[in-house]
């Protein structure tokens, strides 16, 4: 973990910072770093799987989905009156509400359910594949594939996801008036919120003895399975709370973008956030954050500037940095940190961070 | 409405599905048992394949073009392959999740230059008239282009089966994947045949791409649509095996193609995925096992 | 770089932005939002590229009320939220006046909250599915009963009883289908067959398969993009001959029918609001114009007839109301009588434009024979009253 | 003496395990008992089916034939984690300590009792458990380097962090795979007093070559080869065997 | 006499633990050295750095002139080093014969024609039991054939220096007496200079000219067969 003073005792900065940016950014730029914020949360619990469990999942797309519908669901159904159906079932010949979107006419069930749904379709999953010791390159390509099918489900059933167009058209929540000013300020301030407090929880559990006991097992699963442990659940874990943060990410980013569609669940989607934590820093919580933003602002500005050159920037950025440097530019402040440090003649007992990558 | 017919239609659809996702996912198979890697990018390979089906239509139009663009298309793809492998995929070698994510950025980079070379919009590869008839056999109309892409498929697999079989190529790529360090204390260079297992098989996504063009339009995308369930067929199939990946191959495309008598194209996609990750609970090893994937890896 | 450092920077940048992007004295901002990477930038960017013709007319003939108009140009990126987004940052940071733009349901849904809220107006220009009616969005391309129905009744007046329904899985070919099914089912005819296929999708054999077992007498097919050339590819294949069975489609236009290669939908027909074979001189001014910008083969379709239009209307509104305002603007808009080249059209009430249907047959160098055409202008209805009886569109409520 | 007249008079009792890998006997009809906190050392030359007996015990590899039990409880092939929880732990032959975590930590990996994931979800580690890692930092002569990353350690540093770790799982058998490969004299005499200092509590079964080391253990030496029993007795014994001289200097007479 | 093999204070080591010390050795052309030592000293280690599967942390290795440190494995074999491991490293699922041929590829840059020629039989008549089993595969052999079998394979690349682990390791007597005799041609008839890892004593000074002892990691003692007994370093290697 990246551990100079910046990281230390910035972070207080950065988070005093964060809930000035009301005041200092127009109203369209809060939301969209509202927006990128909520893909932080996302991408934290990349880091959790990914660069502390060493598990490469390509479907995190469908989990912020999840989070995404299940929130949508709610605005949707409150929007109505009593007894409406949406718009969409209405022309899909839908004559009553499915049983599955009843329980979503309850704020707090669904709120409830932006937890509870990703969790535990993402447990069982992972639950099925992992007992089977199935790892690395085949679970990549299996999450993949889940990704490409819960996105193609989520199109074909029209009737009761909306499909392709997705829902929208989202009014309140909580008496909060969505898209209005005040309404995206409460937003981000709720979303930077979040986002510091899932920061603050996965930095406590990376140190806690289950952290530990993951980072073990991304080490050696099988020094730890020999230790007596049985490894499978807390990857399971690991997973599921990937999925879950993913899903908080994916309801929040939907409050802010005020849609959620099939578009976030596919396969391309769920890759880029991939792009996000490998350009930041797999291994580092801040990496992570920081990488969001970066590819986020700069996807903004050169997508509409050049949108022929982004992909070519996309792919060659991830190129480069996945060869050159795979801890990110987390990795490569801490080189340039270690260095400047050894150069100063203080000690350097903290260790290497190319341990990490010795451990593959 | 299950009647014989249909039935016997779709298990000769089934088998020609499978015969495309045999081409596509066979060279993804066979570098991924040797060195343990995935080519995100193997879907462009295929596309490539398309568009210089398209090229050499346009050069040498005819009956005939199609059996001159096959041979163009494998040579073209491979070259390609050796790029990629040289520059990319040499480097990254002991870290195969990062080399996955690697060609994923290939992959990007060749579908936006196929974009910006012939245009987003799709070209069309018209086949030649000897291909567009067909016959009816039992009932069952058999169009000769899903005949020929079923033949081709026999042949690469036959011609593939016979090379890694028969000839010292083959016997230095059974070597190596059975033991790297002895191949190569025995004198074998490791890395050239990597490298031309690798263009091995990016030149057959080459030629799958050449046959996809007579089924649909050659686009920038055109790999993306075929690479999902070839990956789901490597995972299938066990490790790097012709004939494990032959029967994953088959068995997803049987499913594909009789579940669509009763689902829709996503309900079976989706019934797809569910079969893989229920044969995944009783085989994890793949169709055809020769190491175990578990743990050691 | 640090992360707070980071958080200067991008306030600094969208701050500038901001500042950059206020209108000038004679200038009046316009948005033009479609898709011009991702999977829509084919389609849209002929829409963009047809807009932007009509605005750099206007400005050349002199601008709107005396003001030159500037084109904000945006990538809606073929995602819906990305849409969204860029719709708020064209009225918000922009000061647009108005917005054209937009190609799929979804991403019009998308926007549709942003227009409201701002009570900013979106010029849509695409065939859809209705359903759908805001004060904040003139939709300017065809409601059901203005393409998919029209064809509908053609094919019954020439005698087709069994209909085979193929379309991609999304919201336009379900909802289009289920009102064609309605009229199937009132008519007492036969629905052959349904059938959807991802978009993207390339697989047709097993719906080749239920086609040839069904038999039917035409098949309606509301496939997207280049699904649409492997369905030609793989039903010739298939020894089913457009002669036999012939191919109505919603969403051929001569654009795609060139890229598919003529050869393979030949004889098909297609039903829509314009086509490049349309008589009058308006038109062939039109075509050659655009031909003259973007080539000499460039296609010209019915959804990019209708982004230009657009812009002709909402000049045409403006100049009427006297004002850029959105109230007065869309007030101004209904009724009022625009030339272009598919004729004089006007806005109805419901914010829809009413136009003529015309289904025309692909002939061997890929454009239309137009085979018939609706009699005079059809009114818009965005809710067909046969299969949503209970729903209306009534904006003067609102 | 069957183990249902007695209570279990042994602790682990292998009883006629075969190993076989693709027809190959690694280990053929082998069996051997060990009591409570005894010591035994177990030689013979490369490829007599040593490591292979440790992965059968430990459930890495499984038995064709031949059952194995601890505390008079069947083990033969349990899932490796099931095994250890009932108490038997091994030290591989190549170091698997986990590098990217400090040496305390490997420790306090090992030592957690309750090994059930949902019982990780606290900071500090149990005072027992800290204790017993800051005891066991001392025994292995590494408490200087507990916040040392473990893949910085040098090679004879990282076996005694194995050791440390496979003592920290309190099993009541260890299994040690050549716990003195790569170590000078001076380690290598520690590492015997180390062990030494385990019996009681464990019973160790130790696979060594070096027969300094082995002399110094002074236990019973159990000699394999070919996957067979050979001989068993003192190290003097052991060495004063015409057989046994026979399978490490000569041929094996017929 | 001419030197075929020369190091000079080679160390290797796995991640970042020693196996060898300034390990310095020299081979004349034609000789037989015979390593010993107890298991884990780094014998193997040492044959695996001389043919490149292990690289040398630092030191020189020079092959018949040449400094060839920094080559890898396979060029190694191209230049004249066969190998034949412990545990033999037969290629399981390849047949006799083709197991010959892979080792014919250390013939290219020396003798590219004769990689088409096949299996030459000066390799059957050393080993007549190959002749015999040459379409069966090599997994399905017992010890002694699947021995025989990689000291072929080794043997079909021509190689100058023959570097062998314990090639009687875990093999029937009477099988261990056809390999020692076969092991004898092949440094007679053959002339190729040998480097063998032997744990019994007997047969390493039957058949080598010089033996190095080596105790962890360190080369400890080297002589001649000939001026020391084996009872002089038992005590080195025995129990």
């Amino acid at each position: 973990m990246t551990d100079h003073p910046i990281f230390k005792h910035g972070w207080i900065v950065v988070l005093a910072v964060g809930i000035c940016a009301p005041a200092l950014l127009s109203s369209y730029d809060l939301n969209l770093l509202g927006r990128f914020l909520a893909m932080a949360i996302l991408a934290i619990g990349i880091v959790l799987i990914w660069g502390e469990a060493g598990i490469l999942t390509l479907g995190q797309g469908v989990f912020f989905g999840m989070g995404g519908y299940c929130i949508a669901m709610y605005l949707k159904l409150s929007s109505l009156e009593a007894g409406a159906l949406p718009d969409f079932m209405e022309w899909s010949g839908v004559s009553a509400l499915p049983w599955w979107w009843v329980p979503f006419a309850n704020p707090v069930l669904a709120l409830l359910a932006i937890i509870v749904v990703p969790a535990v379709f993402s447990g069982v999953f992972a639950w099925l594949v992992f007992r089977r010791r199935i790892v690395g390159v085949y679970f990549a390509l299996i999450t993949q594939a889940v990704a490409l099918t819960f996105a193609t489900l989520l199109t074909s059933q029209q009737n009761t996801t909306g499909g392709y167009n997705g829902l929208t058209g989202f009014q309140t929540i909580f008496g909060l008036e969505l898209g209005t000013t005040d309404g995206n300020r409460t937003l981000y301030w709720v979303t930077l919120a979040i986002l510091a407090l899932v920061f603050a929880a996965t930095r406590w559990l990376i140190g806690s003895r289950y952290g530990t006991v993951l980072r073990a097992t991304r080490d050696g699963e099988n020094r730890v399975r020999f230790l007596g442990y049985n490894t499978t659940p807390y990857k399971v874990v690991a997973f599921a709370l990937s999925a879950v943060f993913a899903a908080i990410g994916g309801a929040l980013f939907t409050l802010h973008a005020g849609v959620v569609s099939p578009a976030f669940v596919g396969v391309v989607p769920s890759i880029e956030m991939i792009v996000w934590v490998a350009v930041g820093g797999r291994h580092s919580l801040w990496g992570a954050i920081s990488g969001v933003l970066i590819v986020n602002f700069a996807k903004d500005m050169i997508s509409s500037a050049l949108p022929e050159a982004w992909l070519y920037v996309l792919g060659l950025v991830f190129i480069l940095v996945v060869m050159f440097l795979p801890n990110g530019l987390a990795g490569l402040v801490d080189d340039l940190w270690q260095k400047y440090r050894t150069r100063d003649g203080s000690n350097d007992m903290a260790g290497s961070t190319g341990a990490l990558e010795e451990s593959k | 409405m299950l009647d014989a017919t249909l039935l016997a239609g779709q298990v000769f659809n089934g088998f020609s599905v499978a015969s495309l996702f045999v081409l596509a996912a066979l060279g993804l198979a066979l570098s991924f048992g040797l060195m343990r890697v995935i080519n995100m990018a193997h879907g462009e390979m295929l596309m490539l394949g398309g568009y210089l089906a398209y090229l050499t239509y346009l050069v040498v139009p005819g009956p005939l073009a199609i059996l001159v663009a096959m041979p163009v298309a494998f040579l073209g793809a491979a070259l390609l392959g050796a790029v990629l492998e040289l520059t990319v995929i040499r480097k990254l070698a002991a870290r195969p999740l990062d080399t996955l994510l690697a060609t994923w950025g290939v992959s990007l980079i060749l579908q936006q230059a196929a974009r910006s070379i012939f245009g987003p919009i799709g070209v069309g590869v018209t086949a030649p008239d000897w291909l567009n008839t067909g016959f009816l056999l039992a009932g069952v109309y058999i169009p000769s282009t899903r005949l020929f892409i079923l033949a081709v498929a026999v042949v690469v697999l036959a011609v593939l089966g016979l090379v890694i079989a028969r000839t010292r190529l083959g016997l230095l790529v059974r070597a190596v994947n059975q033991d790297r360090m002895m191949a190569a204390a025995s004198g074998i260079n490791v890395r050239r045949v990597d490298l031309a297992v690798f263009c091995l098989g990016t030149g057959i996504a080459g030629l799958a791409g050449v046959v996809l063009s007579l089924l649909g339009p050659v686009t920038p995308s055109v790999g993306q649509s075929y690479i999902v369930p070839a990956f789901l067929v490597v995972v299938m199939g066990g490790l790097g095996s012709m004939v494990g990946t032959t029967v994953a191959a088959i068995i997803l495309g049987l499913v594909s193609a009789i579940s669509q008598i009763f689902l829709d194209v996503s309900m079976s996609q989706v019934l797809m995925l569910l079969s893989v990750i229920v044969f995944l609970q009783f085989r994890p090893q793949g169709v055809v096992a020769t190491r175990s994937r578990a743990l050691e890896e | 770089m640090t992360t707070s450092t980071r958080y200067v920077l991008a306030a600094g940048m969208a701050f500038g932005l901001g500042q950059a992007a206020l209108a000038q004295d004679e200038t009046v901002n316009v948005g033009v939002l479609q898709s011009l990477s991702g999977t829509m930038a084919i389609s849209e960017v002929t829409v963009k590229n047809a807009e932007i013709m009509a605005i750099d007319e206007i400005n050349a003939a002199g601008g709107v009320m005396g003001h030159q108009i500037k084109a904000v140009i945006e990538d809606g990126a073929s995602d819906p939220a990305i849409f969204a987004q860029k719709a708020t940052k064209l009225i918000q940071n922009d000061d647009v006046v108005t917005v054209f733009g937009g190609w799929t349901s979804a991403s019009r849904k998308a926007m549709l909250p942003v227009f409201e809220r701002a009570d900013n107006l979106l010029w849509y220009p695409v065939q859809f599915e209705g359903n759908e009616c805001s004060a904040n969005i003139m939709y300017s391309g065809a409601q059901p009963n203005q393409q998919i129905l029209p064809a509908y009744t053609w094919a019954k007046d020439q005698g087709k009883e069994s209909y085979f329904l193929v379309g991609s899985d999304y919201v336009f070919p379900r909802t289009a289908n289920m009102i064609v099914k309605k009229h199937i089912d009132e008519d007492g005819l036969s629905l052959a067959g349904e059938e959807y296929v991802p978009l993207g999708g390339t697989d047709f054999s097993a719906v080749i398969a239920k086609i040839r077992a069904a038999q039917p007498d035409i098949i309606f097919n509301t496939l997207n993009g280049d699904s649409n050339v492997s369905f030609f590819k793989q039903l010739a294949s298939a020894g089913i001959s457009i002669e036999d069975t012939p191919v109505m489609s919603f969403s051929i236009g001569e654009q795609e029918a060139q890229a598919m290669g003529v050869s393979l939908v030949e004889g098909s027909y297609a039903a829509w609001n314009y086509f490049e074979t349309l008589p009058g001189e308006a038109n062939e001014a039109f075509i050659a114009q655009y031909r003259d910008a973007y080539g000499a083969n460039a296609a010209v379709t019915d959804p990019m007839l209708h982004g230009y239009l657009n812009v002709y209307a909402w000049k045409a509104a403006v100049e009427a109301a006297g004002a850029f305002d959105v109230d007065e603007v869309r007030a101004a808009a209904v009724d009022l009588d625009v030339d272009t080249p598919m004729g004089t059209v006007s806005f109805a009430p419901n914010q829809s434009l009413r136009q003529t249907a015309y289904v025309g047959e692909l002939n061997e160098s890929g454009k239309f024979d137009i085979l018939w055409q609706s009699e005079g202008m059809i009114e818009p209805q965005p809710y067909d009253p046969l299969t949503f009886p209970n729903k209306s569109c009534d904006l003067s409520a609102g | 003496m069957t183990a249902d007249a007695h209570p279990a008079p042994y602790l682990l009792k292998v009883d006629g395990i075969t190993v076989d890998f693709d027809g190959f006997k690694a280990i053929d009809n082998f069996s051997m008992t060990l009591d409570r906190g005894q010591l035994r050392v177990l030689i013979g030359p490369n490829g007599a089916g040593k490591s292979t007996l440790c992965d059968t015990i430990i459930g890495r590899v499984q038995s064709a034939a031949g059952r194995v039990s601890f505390n008079d409880e069947d083990i033969t092939n349990l899932p490796e984690y099931e095994i250890v929880r009932r108490g038997i732990c091994r030290k591989f032959q190549t170091p698997g300590v986990l590098p990217s975590l400090s040496v305390r930590d490997n420790l306090a990996v090992a030592a957690q009792k309750d090994r059930r994931w949902w019982r990780g979800f606290g900071r500090g580690v149990r005072k027992a458990e800290a204790v017993r890692v800051d005891e066991i930092l001392e025994q292995v002569g590494l408490a200087a380097r507990a916040t040392t990353l473990a893949a910085d350690l040098a090679h004879g540093e990282k076996q005694w962090l194995e050791i440390g770790m496979v003592v920290a799982t309190e099993a009541e058998l260890l299994l040690l795979d050549e716990p003195t490969a790569g170590m000078g004299p001076n380690e290598t005499s520690k590492t015997a007093k180390l062990i030494h200092s385990l019996l009681g509590k464990h019973a160790v079964l130790v696979i060594d070559h070096d027969m300094s080391f082995v002399e110094e253990l002074g236990a019973k030496v159990t000699v394999m080869h070919q996957g067979k029993f050979l001989k068993q007795g003192s190290v003097a014994q052991v060495r004063a065997d015409p057989e046994v001289a026979a399978v490490y200097l000569g041929r094996a007479k017929e | 006499m001419e030197t075929l093999l020369k190091m000079e204070a080679v160390t290797a080591a796995y991640g970042q633990s020693q196996v060898l010390w300034d390990i310095d050795l020299d081979i004349h052309k034609g000789g037989a050295v015979a390593l010993i030592g107890r298991n884990g000293v780094g014998k193997t280690t040492l044959l695996r750095t001389i043919m490149g599967v292990q690289k040398a942390a630092s030191g020189v290795i020079r092959f018949n002139g040449a400094d060839v440190t920094a080559q890898k494995p396979h060029e190694r074999a191209r230049g004249g080093i066969g190998f034949v491991p412990q545990g033999r490293h037969v290629f399981a699922h390849l047949s006799v014969e083709e197991n010959l041929t892979t080792g014919l590829s250390a013939l290219a840059g020396r003798g590219r024609g004769l990689i088409g020629q096949g299996v030459p039989d000066h390799i059957f008549d050393l080993f007549p039991k190959l002749a015999q089993i040459r379409h069966r595969k090599a997994g399905v052999l017992s010890g002694g054939e699947q021995q025989q079998l990689a000291i072929g394979r080794a043997l079909a690349g021509q190689p100058k220096l023959l570097l062998l682990d314990e090639p009687t390791e875990g093999i029937q007597p009477n099988v261990v007496q056809q390999i020692e005799e076969a092991l004898r041609r092949v440094r007679t008839e053959l002339g190729v200079t040998i480097v063998i890892v032997e744990q019994y004593l007997d047969f390493a000074w039957s058949f080598a000219d010089e033996y190095c002892v080596l105790m962890r990691g360190r080369m400890i003692r080297r002589g001649t067969t000939a001026q020391d007994s084996a009872a002089d370093v038992a005590h080195l290697v025995n129990v």
